[in-house]
């Protein structure tokens, strides 16, 4: 009863293809995934919307959307009809084309991103070999998207914006990269169906995930710090501060491909935390033993909101960096640490069973913070900020 | 990732042994880390250092738990690990840390005591502008030592001998804007590679013999009955067989290293360094890896000893290691007994006290050698604390006339300091310098050979008891003739005083012959507790004896200089009694001099020669050809200026022109030469296909 | 075309040829580096396929080489456009045809 | 060669001539990610899938992105007067055209040599990883230093000249 309930979508999906003929199973099968998919994020970015308007309120002692239905619940789709049926403007010296494609580049680049991604046992779209470098192959053809808003849209702001958003993503997106290589590291596999496997044993009834283990924790962390820099969330939403550029690359849009840009920052929050609690949470796996009976999709999609909570809460209470401090802590601290954080994996790897890689990896890590973030962030040479042009 | 969860760390006994390396590592490591430090970072230098080798302590401690066990289950624990460092065709060489008796009561004993310096030297050092520096060096210092401590394969035993040689070389010399202090690091440096020449022939013969660096190696090893029966087959002239030789070769080193005769030069003039270091490695630890060194190669020393017969049974090698042993015993004592600077004072008591050990080794065997080792370095090291404390508190006054009278105003340090000359002197039954120096007394007694040792050893132990007491009674007693008010040391310093001293009285309990827990720790057999062996006749005699040579010694010593302030410019009452004698001890019987007159000068003349011939045969050869090169150019000069540059000019006018031609071509734009380039391709592709062409 | 890899390296022709048309027709340098990317990349399509269709493939050598370039290639391209930046700063352009100071 | 062979083809190949012939510089640029990304894709299509998904990181992710900084930094995307290609442009065309046909006649003359369909390689990217670890490890430091020394070497020469002075 227990594997049905967990195994659901995927004997759903059988049950379905049994009407077909051989021939098409594959390609329908393919098909009806994708379209879940599809379906299913813009489904909880809606609710999220809500959740993080709500939140973000109380966090504010407001009230919030509170008009639309019962406590507001059915804002989303009051803001779904008003941007579907605003007038689409679109600056007249703008680079139509590009203008147009971004949005749309944006979005699909996104929800590429979830193919690897596994939401369940035996629930991934293809289990690639090389799934990890997949999606951040696809993470990295997003930053291109932005710049085409932000330079289309002939607009300074927008301009600005998506410079200071494509610098921000790389610099941050070799950090998500690092941080991630350590799983790779110890799993010796880069499919993401293997690295849950990985996590998924028990000792005391308590998970394998890599969070517990002092590389892994370090880990999250950077990997937590760059995907926030990467979703350009706050505290690092720079490229959309709207106290300094109106609202960075897509200040030029509106209608319903504003709603597009809407989605895919937040379907690419989901999909990050996806791969977050993939790699260091355990994906779909219980975190405990005894718990296992829930379903493993309950868990993945539990983890997920969780870390959007995160997301949200973070947005609430910390104020926003500015450019060069992002840049500094990018460089100066989050970099270094991945690598040391890649030797500590290392060590770990080789120092074999036993309580002493504990200590040392720890050792090394905690050393390690203590220098640069502590000593090596303290003396900040303060004075006027020196700009670099190209003439 | 199955284990990676195991949450409990347990420490089984193959992990202790596996993770031997890092109780040299870490401290290395955290050396490493003090380097880099900033001058200003203190704190986190002395607290790095003493904290990496905390940790060393504890894994050392556990190892030692480790081989306890081991012991008294009744099994000889030896557990090495081997790995291949360099491949080289066929040879490999071996790398490797071995965890047994002797290594494990070494590498707790050193740990513990750098530990304590550790902290002292936080006390000592404190308004040393060098601060960070020191302690990276002395952490340096306690990882090098602690690899000579634990290695297997006697390369890396070496690595880490030149490395302790060098730490040494930078401590001695850490003031080094003090010429004397730069002359004694350099002395020391030179005068120890001497040895380290002979060690590195006796390595590199040994591998040649045995084809392995490692020590013991599951049966494979040089020290192994295996090895030891090949090096046995020949025996060279006067009964020296190779084992024998290496063996010598190597004790040659160990003698560079722990000051024996003729190598001893170097020790007091180390004093120079900061008094921590005196303490650390110039009486507790480095000087002592010598005698640690022969005792590790004892089976070689001692292979075939039962050829000789004999109740011990021995070799040329430990006959030599034991004449030379005494030798050193006696001679240091002599000079000891008419320095007037504390700390040479002790620096030659440590060379005597290593001349025991030496004895000892030679004579007794590893046991009772490394006993007194130990010991030594416990009272010996409170000794020098002492005597830095009792400097600290004279305002840096090292000579011990113009002291006197502290008793009053230091009662920590003179406990503690009166408790360490008791021990060195060998007062019996509650200090442990008695129960270490019995032991080799006794068994340089019982020597098949000769007798004469034996009583070089104890007319050097009554010249100890002389002339520690001679000293104690200039510093401690009599009138302050210093400047400035004598004081107590900060707590920092006296409290390892304390605890060395607590050891110091305490440590003889485990080598009593009544209980002799060492001797059967080190060589692996029960130890059991026979009351009556204090009834031995032997043993009881010996009692006596010693009984008699402290009386003598210090009663002596008493009578001459007791409670008497002698001020600094009238002469030492021993000088006044035997001008003579006096004067030739007072000038260290000379052996500086000797060298001065002989090596140095040999030296010094040949540089000169060589300077000779450099000036005038080579000088002249190059002036000649100078000259003739001279005349050549003239020559030159005129054909260049009246031929060649003619026809040259119209070349270059020429050349010119043609240039000018060929400029239009390189007209600087890029892609135009890339055109060129794709062309050439082209045509040469072009040409190789059809050339290909089947 | 009868077996796959002739079209692969038809392609991969094309590319070049292409990339080496732009490389020496267009006047500004940050297109001739876009050429010389182009090109680079045709290389890497010809390495690939011939690793694919080659003898032995399970020796990596073709695969292993594209790697590599493109690794290379990268450096190659951050190089060069710093060159280009700082050439601009000297001479105000990005004009090749501007930039003949090395004439002799 | 199927249907989807000659898409990817011409998808790649029509990237590559608008990233050449298109005259605003931007859209040079992101018509060159799009030949990147069919030249990816046809990676992809000869199993060599570490290789796709690198080319995507590196050229999409990385070149690509840098040309445009260098196009924006050095005011590319404004048209110039005189046009966009050389007044000679005809030579390196002809020279272009030359290569081609000199490579593809190449290709065609060997065609019959060339070997035929078989089996894909299975390829893990273990196999790679060891491969790069084992066989092909000095060059792999190599390249390390490598970029490492075009990463100083960038930074240096695009630095503005007050802060390499200082």
């Amino acid at each position: 009863m227990i594997e049905r309930l967990d195994q659901i979508f995927v004997i759903l999906k059988h049950w379905l293809l049994g009407y077909l003929p051989e021939s098409w199973q594959t390609p329908v099968g393919v098909i009806l995934s994708v379209v879940c998919i599809i379906g299913l994020y813009p489904a909880l970015f809606a609710i999220t919307t809500v959740l993080e308007r709500k939140g973000v309120a109380r966090i504010q002692n407001r009230l919030g959307p509170n008009r639309v239905g019962p406590y507001g619940i059915l804002q989303p789709m009051a803001d779904g009809i008003k941007s579907l049926t605003k007038e689409d403007i679109v600056p007249t010296t703008a680079d139509g084309v590009v203008h147009f494609l971004a949005p749309v580049v944006l979005v699909v680049v996104v929800f590429m991103g979830f193919a690897v991604l596994p939401m369940g046992r035996n629930m991934v779209l293809v289990d690639m070999d090389a799934g990890l470098l997949f999606y951040f192959a696809m993470g990295a053809s997003a930053e291109l998207s932005v710049f085409m808003a932000g330079w289309s849209s002939r607009n300074k702001y927008s301009l600005l914006g998506a410079m200071r958003a494509v610098a921000q993503m790389i610099s941050y997106e070799i950090a998500l990269l690092l941080s991630s290589v350590v799983i790779v590291m110890i799993t010796g596999s880069l499919s993401l169906v293997k690295i849950v496997e990985a996590q998924n044993h028990y000792t005391w009834g308590l998970p394998h995930w890599f969070i517990f283990t002092p590389w892994g924790l370090a880990g999250f962390l950077m990997y937590a710090i760059a995907g926030t820099a990467e979703t350009n969330r706050s505290p690092f939403d720079l490229p959309e501060g709207e106290s300094e550029l109106v609202a960075g690359y897509h200040t030029e849009y509106s209608g319903f491909k504003f709603a597009l840009f809407f989605l895919g920052e937040y379907v690419a929050m989901f999909s990050i935390s996806g791969l977050g609690s993939t790699l260091f949470l355990g994906g779909w796996t219980a975190p405990l033993e005894v718990l296992q009976f829930i379903p493993s999709w309950i868990w993945f999609f539990g983890k997920l909101f969780l870390s959007m909570g995160v997301f949200i809460w973070m947005r609430g209470t910390l104020p926003r960096l500015r450019q060069d401090q992002l840049m500094n802590f990018a460089w100066k601290f989050v970099l270094p640490m991945c690598l040391l954080n890649l030797f500590a994996a290392g060590l770990w790897h080789f120092m074999g069973a036993g309580w002493l890689r504990w200590v040392v990896c720890s050792a090394i890590l905690i050393l390690a913070y203590v220098s640069i973030g502590r000593e090596g962030m303290r003396r900040k040479n303060l004075g006027p900020r020196s700009y670099r042009y190209a003439e | 990732m199955q284990e990676a969860m195991a949450f409990t760390p347990q420490l089984d006994a193959s992990s202790i042994a596996q993770w031997l390396w890092l109780i040299p590592a870490v401290p290395i490591v955290s050396s490493g880390i003090i380097a880099l430090l900033k001058q200003p970072r203190r704190k986190m230098a002395s607290g790095l250092a003493i904290g990496s080798l905390g940790f060393s302590l504890i894994v050392a401690i556990a190892a030692f738990a480790h081989v306890l066990s081991g012991w008294s289950h009744g099994f000889a624990v030896r557990e090495v690990v081997n790995f291949s460092w360099i491949q080289v065709g066929a040879q490999s060489v071996e790398l490797g840390w071995v965890l047994d008796p002797l290594s494990a009561v070494m590498m707790v004993m050193v740990c513990f005591v750098g530990l304590l310096i550790f902290i002292y030297s936080t006390g000592y050092m404190e308004h040393d502008e060098n601060y960070t520096r020191f302690f990276c060096f002395l952490a340096l210092f306690a990882g090098a030592m602690l690899g000579v401590v634990i290695s297997n394969s006697i390369l890396l035993l070496f690595m880490c001998w030149e490395l302790v040689g060098l730490t040494s070389y930078l401590l001695i010399g850490f003031w080094y804007q003090k010429p004397a202090a730069a002359a004694a690091a350099k002395k020391a440096f030179v005068t120890t590679r001497v040895g380290d020449i002979f060690f590195l022939l006796g390595i590199v013969w040994l591998f040649a013999q045995t084809g392995t660096l490692l020590f013991y190696d599951h049966g494979a090893g040089s020290l192994e009955s295996l090895a030891l029966g090949g090096l046995l087959v020949h025996q060279s002239h006067w009964g020296l067989t190779a084992a024998g030789a290496i063996g010598l070769l190597i004790f040659a080193g160990a003698a560079g290293k722990s000051g024996q005769l003729p190598l001893h030069v170097w020790l007091p003039d180390a004093m120079e360094g900061p008094t921590p270091v005196s303490a650390l490695i110039h009486a507790a630890t480095m000087v002592a890896a010598g005698v640690y060194l022969i005792a590790r190669v004892y089976s070689l020393m001692s292979a075939g000893a039962v050829a000789h017969g004999g109740a011990a049974g021995t070799t040329t090698a430990l006959m030599v290691v034991t004449w030379v042993g005494a030798a050193t015993a006696l001679f240091a004592a002599l000079v000891a007994v008419a320095q007037n600077d504390i700390k040479r004072i002790l620096a030659y008591s440590t060379v005597s006290q290593l001349g025991y050990m030496m004895a000892g080794l030679g004579v007794g065997g590893v046991a009772v050698g490394m006993f007194h080792l130990i010991t030594h370095a416990f009272f010996k090291a409170l000794l020098f604390m002492g005597a830095g404390s009792v400097i600290h508190g004279a305002h840096e006054e090292q000579d011990i006339r113009k002291m006197g009278g502290m008793k009053p105003a230091m009662p920590w340090t003179f406990a503690t300091y009166a408790v360490g000359m008791l021990a060195l002197c060998g007062v019996p039954i509650f200090f442990s310098g008695f129960w270490s120096k019995d032991a080799i007394l006794e068994s340089a007694h019982q020597w098949p050979v000769a007798q004469a040792p034996y009583y070089m050893l104890i007319f050097g132990a009554v010249l100890t008891a002389f002339y520690m007491t001679r000293q104690l009674s200039y510093v401690f007693f009599g009138a302050y003739r210093g400047h400035g008010q004598a004081h107590e040391s900060p707590r920092v310093m006296t409290g390892p005083l304390v605890i060395l001293a607590f050891f110091a009285m305490a440590l003889g309990v485990i080598g009593t012959p009544a209980w002799p827990w060492f001797r059967s720790f080190l060589e692996n057999h029960a130890a059991e507790v026979e009351m009556h062996a204090f009834a031995e006749s032997a043993w009881l005699m010996l009692l006596l004896t010693s009984c008699v040579i402290v009386a003598v010694g210090i009663g002596l010593a008493w009578w001459l200089y007791g409670d008497k302030s002698p001020r600094a410019e009238e002469p030492d009452a021993l000088e006044k009694a035997i001008p003579p004698v006096w004067t030739v001890f007072a000038n260290r019987i000379y052996v500086d001099e000797l060298y001065g007159v002989t090596v140095i000068a040999f030296y010094y003349w040949w540089a000169k020669v060589a300077d000779w011939i450099d000036r005038n045969i080579w000088g002249g050869i190059v002036a000649g050809i100078t000259l003739l090169f001279k005349v050549w150019a003239q020559v030159n000069r005129f054909l260049d200026t009246n031929m060649v540059d003619g026809g040259f000019d119209k070349g270059c006018e020429e050349l010119y022109n043609g240039g000018g031609i060929l400029a239009r071509i390189q007209n600087g734009r890029g892609q135009i030469y890339l055109r060129l380039l794709a062309v050439a391709v082209v045509v040469l592709a072009a040409i190789l296909i059809w050339s290909g062409r089947p | 075309m009868a077996n796959p890899l002739t079209g692969y390296l038809i392609v991969a022709a094309l590319v070049f040829a292409i990339g080496l048309a732009g490389a020496l027709t267009r006047r500004n340098a940050i297109m001739v580096l876009i050429g010389i990317e182009l090109m680079l990349n045709a290389a890497n399509l010809n390495l690939i396929a011939f690793w694919r269709y080659g003898r032995h493939p399970e020796v990596l050598t073709g695969m292993m080489f594209a790697i590599f370039s493109i690794a290379v290639a990268a450096a190659e391209a951050a190089v060069g456009l710093g060159l280009v930046i700082s050439i601009y700063r000297h001479a105000k352009t990005t004009d090749l045809e501007q930039m003949n100071r090395m004439k002799g | 060669m199927g249907f989807v062979f000659y898409l990817i083809s011409t998808f790649t190949v029509g990237g590559a001539l608008a990233a050449v012939l298109l005259k605003n510089l931007v859209h040079a640029a992101l018509a060159l990610t799009v030949a990147f990304f069919g030249l990816a894709l046809l990676f992809l299509r000869l199993d060599a899938q570490f290789a796709g998904f690198a080319q995507i990181l590196v050229y999409v992710g990385a070149v690509a992105i840098l040309v445009v900084f260098a196009i924006l930094l050095t005011r590319g995307s404004e048209l110039p007067k005189e046009g966009v290609f050389s007044k000679t442009w005809l030579v390196g065309l002809a020279i272009a055209a030359g290569v081609f046909a000199l490579l593809a006649w190449a290709v065609l003359q060997a065609a019959p040599w060339l070997p035929q369909e078989k089996a894909a390689p299975t390829v893990t990217v273990n196999d790679i990883g060891n491969a790069l670890m084992s066989r092909y490890v000095l060059p792999l430091e190599i390249v390390a230093v490598l970029l490492t020394a075009a990463l100083l070497g960038a930074v240096i020469v695009a630095m503005h000249e007050k802060e390499r002075s200082r």
